[in-house]
């Protein structure tokens, strides 16, 4: 971690206590957000996000694989993260730590458990083979909020994503032998088709320093939270998903500090209403509404 | 995975006969390990759980010493045999998350700054899994530390509550997890009454929010009154009972 | 390794001198020995075992799954140990380093050897499914003599032990279209049965310092035949498992020490002797006889 | 793995339309990231790679520091969407050894004996491949290198050539790789005119590979120029036009 | 790494530029090659290679595995290069670092891309089952030149190969059942036979230091190449590997120092001249021509 | 795993025709490795075995150092075609357990305490494997580490034991392992005459044990003789003619 001279968290510290951030925004303000998709020609979908000067790249690649044995006619989504070190000098090669786990199966639990990707729609052949989506998130350039620019970015590539139906005829054809049912499934989808989504429930990060709540935290507002060099800090981390019906789809606390019940509540609530933003320009950016 | 079975019944009972807002059944117990500095064994319907501190010491690599405090490791770790099916020795992703967010929410509570250098480890073994194991875990390990003597502000404590079949109801059993709406662990500082660990999945409206944020914390402060009394009870057990009444009171009356 | 002061070592190995052990035991005696079974409900078998402050669990769980092809009709077993960093303040988390691989090793050939597990009972399906038994050590409180304690918990645990028929019946039915010949085992074991077990070898540890052998050493008198901290301690152990009829099952000798024959001949009778006391405890905790 | 792919037809036209010591289509930008020290975004065909410096800090961990040195860490990883079949995050074989040799061949043209005891890293991420990762890689990391400032004799920088069909052709694509005769990628330092990267798989006659390390030694001295134009567009974006011309022009007359 | 005295590296820098080495030979010369085959009774093929004091043995173990799906009626195989600590004492144990996966690919290529093994004769059910060859480099002695001795090891280990129909007959009677297609195979092949062998390309490597280049450079070379403690130095390291017909069949160049177009062109010719002489020994030591 | 082979015959003759006390064929060569500070070469049966020794040297990392002694780290490995069905590189749990019980035997007879802070390292490869690469590995790290001049109270030596068919006998070869009904590895520091390795698998009668215990103790000073013989000619070949007769006598005597 680098450490933010003292002289700079002090600094922030005082411009929250009257109310303001160093770059001018409200405390429930986000950066620019920026969403490109289709940026990878062999991915099945694909999409860079930008909060500010963060930016992160999401991968999406599908296989045909086996169900697992309790839901024997649903497709497997799986999420992985790495914080490779092009991102930052603080990221370090290797296999994934806390960090990397944590952001990873956060968003794996924002469209897992909102069941975005709708997989009873994703069976090839029932009992026996399935869509496997695996959704990639590539951390490019790290300043600050990675919780909300990953989980946008893996929102965006899906919904960038076509089934490669043209990329595993071979396979489907030496499957036609074992497993004649496959065709039922062959005849609905005869080439590549639109990933089957539901409406996608928004991520939305607030950190709490000094006592104020600010979203969309940057780098330096998030060490001053994480307590970089200062003994008393106690600053904490919220994420807060929600879907169209201002709803909770998933919340995630983090960090060594705390907050009150007021301050979660109050968080959803500008959580509601970032989120209805964000989800217009995600909608924007791939084409729906 | 959703399911035919009914969670709850017409009168608001449960699967296993509990009511709404009623915990399952826990059994605390302090000071059980002999090599520990701290410890605590803990179950909580059908999850059995060991905690053990060991504490405040050098810290190990010296490069992951912090000048400023202690370093907090928490370690939760389920043996192979505490699930239906056989799980791998070794950390899984989900034990590395849930590792994360305790020790998190454990330095909250810690007097870290007393020991600048070192480390304390919190070691947390699920010997049987029966859903709720985090909240198990936190609350097993508050009481280790306090069993250890380690200085905190708070004894930290957890419980869940969620929503089945659209009902909110406190601490989810095996089946009400599987196969419910919503679960929303919380962690939490009782006596600043802050919040120190909190995860949600599932789908809640924010009244229902509200409702199970309510269920939770209710179900922490009971909890927080059995891990005292395991305390008290561990105290007893290794001095004069005269000067338990006199010791111990004042801390109950807070 | 946590070291012993000199004064506490040299204290030991004089008291030894005088034939006498620190906490008043013989040179030959083992610490109480307590067994408890059916501790965890989501094995198929458990225990839990203390000799002395030494406390280990040990868990049993069983799966399907193919047999080795040179024994296509024999289920097959498999021991593991984990020395978690929760029983000891040496005990390093991470994969099981050499001193957990020679404890779990040790274990699984007293087992294996004696032929403890009728495995040959254990088949589902000749030549294509058989029962794979787990059996898992956890050490949960680490005062001394490990292999005797875990030796113990996963004996107990096999004793209390049923093969879980009710647990796997939707895989069985599943088979019963690719393997008929499952209808047979199936007729034979409707429900639940207990593991088929033969007769069991009792482990008995020793160590050896300053010239005395001791048997269920603690911790301090281990860490003094491990010389920790003395250059001159050439400190040994011995392991020795024997049956009902005395005869040997397995030798284990450990450290960076040496024996004579003749004491190796001694451990070999008080492991006969000391073996037969605990076996009577462990029939007693099982039910058995 | 042979094919009856026709790679190359009569009028030496390949299945891309190039001719046979064409290049294909090549992007290169500098700075393109607000973290790293020095960077560089470059689309080389079906090829899209990030390269990004960090450096020179001190080395950790400290045992692999050399008192009179700067080591080079370069890694090359590709993303596991990069390819057709999702690759296993994390480095294989492959990517070990081509971040040893693009290591070497950077540590040719850095000055590291003026940053003793440090490390410059080079994160080199494939983003989108096509054939040629590595020498698309090299060159992206030839210019992040220049873009971070650290001192070089040169700017190093590569190009394949190849056989396809038994003709000798300029920078291959995935078929020809895939159905090729041959690949010989070449790393060059320009200025010195030396080779600083070379490996060839595949048949080549004594006269084939005169030919191939011709086109590919041409190839790298096109791309050179790329590269110098990326980075003077990166400069005139952050500095007064004026002062540009006086401070660039001497740069390109060498 | 060893570090060489300055004093050597001074000395052996002057000798090189009066056309001179330590041990007396020129430029281009190899020191003493010898082959010795069938030196492990367990491996289906082996050959321990010495050149001058640097000695590799190479194993060649066979199994029946799956095709990959681009080419499923050919052989696979794999090469491994273990480092180990026997060797030297700057090998470390543990998984492959950067140099033995450089050694292991750099071998691998020289036998893959110029086809050696024939692996299209190494199906046995066509789509289902071929011949997978592991071949496993394993270091003794070092003392320079790996590149070289490790292929030559790997060429004589393959040539004294026989596939090993006898010790897969089980499996092939098993098989039978299942794919009844491997009659063919097995009529053509009743017992073991030689594995089927192409022409051998040869791999010749010289270092560059001190403006002069060296062919089967010895340690000491090596690590005057290498630059050890030398920060000026740029060493530089090439391999070359040629065919009967003199054609370039593979390439490698490495170390961080640099070579002219003259120079590699000029150890191109050398590498030729050599790889010739070193073929005759091989087919000497392998009986063939 | 059993099988109905006849391990032995009526007139007490072995699959190999050897008698019940007979070893199998041992060779030994001492100093056969040029970077090495000690090394042997052995084949005993079937088995083909190297041993190298380096050190001692600075014992790294760091914090392994003991300031009072020396640590000797044998490492036992299995190379890849040693065996019949190809084992995967690297260590695995039988490697694990067989390279800490040979380190600690070594440990009894090396005078580890003359050199603090060093590590003396013992690689033994196993290049051709037949039963009994334990023993052979022990035996040829005696003569590797006489050959590295490491001083030591004795060189170890190591045979085993075992019963077939009921018959208690020397040196288990490959069938007799695999369908015997115990092996009886044993090593010996023969000049002080005590055990430093011990295993037991099988099944054994206190009688039957000390059959083979004695077998396998004859069995080491059989091969003890071996070790000085290798070395004895290892130093004829360095050394004058003349002066060996001298210098050696002295120490047959013994």
């Amino acid at each position: 971690m680098t450490v933010i001279p003292s002289i700079k968290s002090d600094y922030l510290g005082k411009l929250a206590e009257q109310g303001k951030r160093i770059d001018g925004r409200r405390f429930d303000e986000y950066r620019k957000i920026e969403i490109e998709t289709h940026v990878v020609s062999k991915a099945e979908g694909s999409a860079r996000v930008r909060i500010g000067n963060t930016q992160v790249l999401a991968g999406i690649k599908m296989d045909i694989g086996e169900p697992y044995s309790d839901s024997p006619n649903s497709g497997v989504m799986t999420t992985s993260a790495e914080l490779v070190p092009l991102a930052s000098p603080d990221f370090e090669a290797g296999p994934p730590g806390g960090r990397a786990i944590e952001l990873a199966r956060v968003v794996d639990r924002g469209i897992r458990e909102s069941q975005i990707i709708d997989v009873d729609k994703l069976c090839v052949v029932p009992d026996e083979k399935v869509w496997m989506v695996f959704i990639d998130i590539h951390i490019l350039d790290y300043d600050g909020n990675l919780f909300d620019t990953a989980s946008l970015a893996a929102l965006a590539a899906l919904f960038s994503t076509k089934v490669p139906m043209d990329r595993f005829k071979p396979l489907f054809e030496k499957l036609k032998d074992t497993c004649p049912s496959i065709n039922d499934y062959l005849q609905q989808h005869p080439t590549d088709y639109p990933l089957p989504l539901r409406e996608p429930p928004i991520s939305c990060t607030s950190v709490k320093f000094n006592n104020v709540v600010v979203f969309d935290p940057s780098l330096d507002e998030e060490e001053i939270a994480e307590g970089i060099g200062d003994v008393r800090s106690h600053g904490a981390r919220l994420t807060v998903a929600t879907d169209e019906k201002g709803h909770i789809r998933a919340m995630q606390k983090g960090l060594n500090g705390s907050f009150t019940k007021e301050e979660i509540q109050k968080a959803i609530k500008a959580s509601i209403d970032n989120g209805n933003e964000i989800r217009q320009i995600l909608y924007k950016s791939v084409g729906k509404k | 995975m959703k399911s035919d079975i009914k969670l709850i019944d017409g009168h608001g009972k449960r699967l296993d006969g509990r009511k709404a807002d009623e915990l399952r059944k826990i059994k605390i117990e302090a000071g059980v390990l002999h090599r520990a500095d701290g410890s605590c064994y803990l179950e909580w319907g059908g999850n059995k759980v060991l905690a053990a501190v060991y504490g405040p010491r050098e810290a190990i690599p010296k490069h992951t010493q912090n000048p400023l405090k202690a370093i907090v490791n928490a370690r939760y770790n389920m043996a192979s045999f505490s699930v239906e099916d056989r799980k791998r020795p070794g950390p899984d992703r989900r034990s590395v998350e849930i590792s994360k967010v305790i020790s998190e929410a454990l330095e909250r509570v810690i007097l870290i700054e007393q020991f600048p250098r070192t480390m304390i480890n919190v070691n947390i073994e699920v010997l049987d899994a029966e859903a709720g194991t985090r909240c198990a875990g936190l609350t097993a390990a508050g009481v280790a530390l306090a069993d250890a003597g380690i200085p905190m502000i708070d004894i930290p404590v957890a419980c869940a509550a969620g929503k089945i079949d659209g009902h909110v109801v406190l601490d989810l059993g095996q089946k009400e997890d599987n196969f419910g709406d919503a679960d929303l662990p919380l962690g939490l500082a009782p006596r600043i009454n802050e919040v120190i660990l909190l995860q949600m999945d599932g789908h809640l409206t924010m009244d229902e929010f509200n409702k199970a944020f309510e269920l939770a914390h209710h179900g922490c402060l009971v909890v927080s009154e059995m891990q005292k009394k395991a305390l008290l009870e561990k105290y007893e057990s290794v001095v004069q009972p005269e000067e338990v009444v006199q010791d111990v009171q004042p801390e109950e009356s807070e």
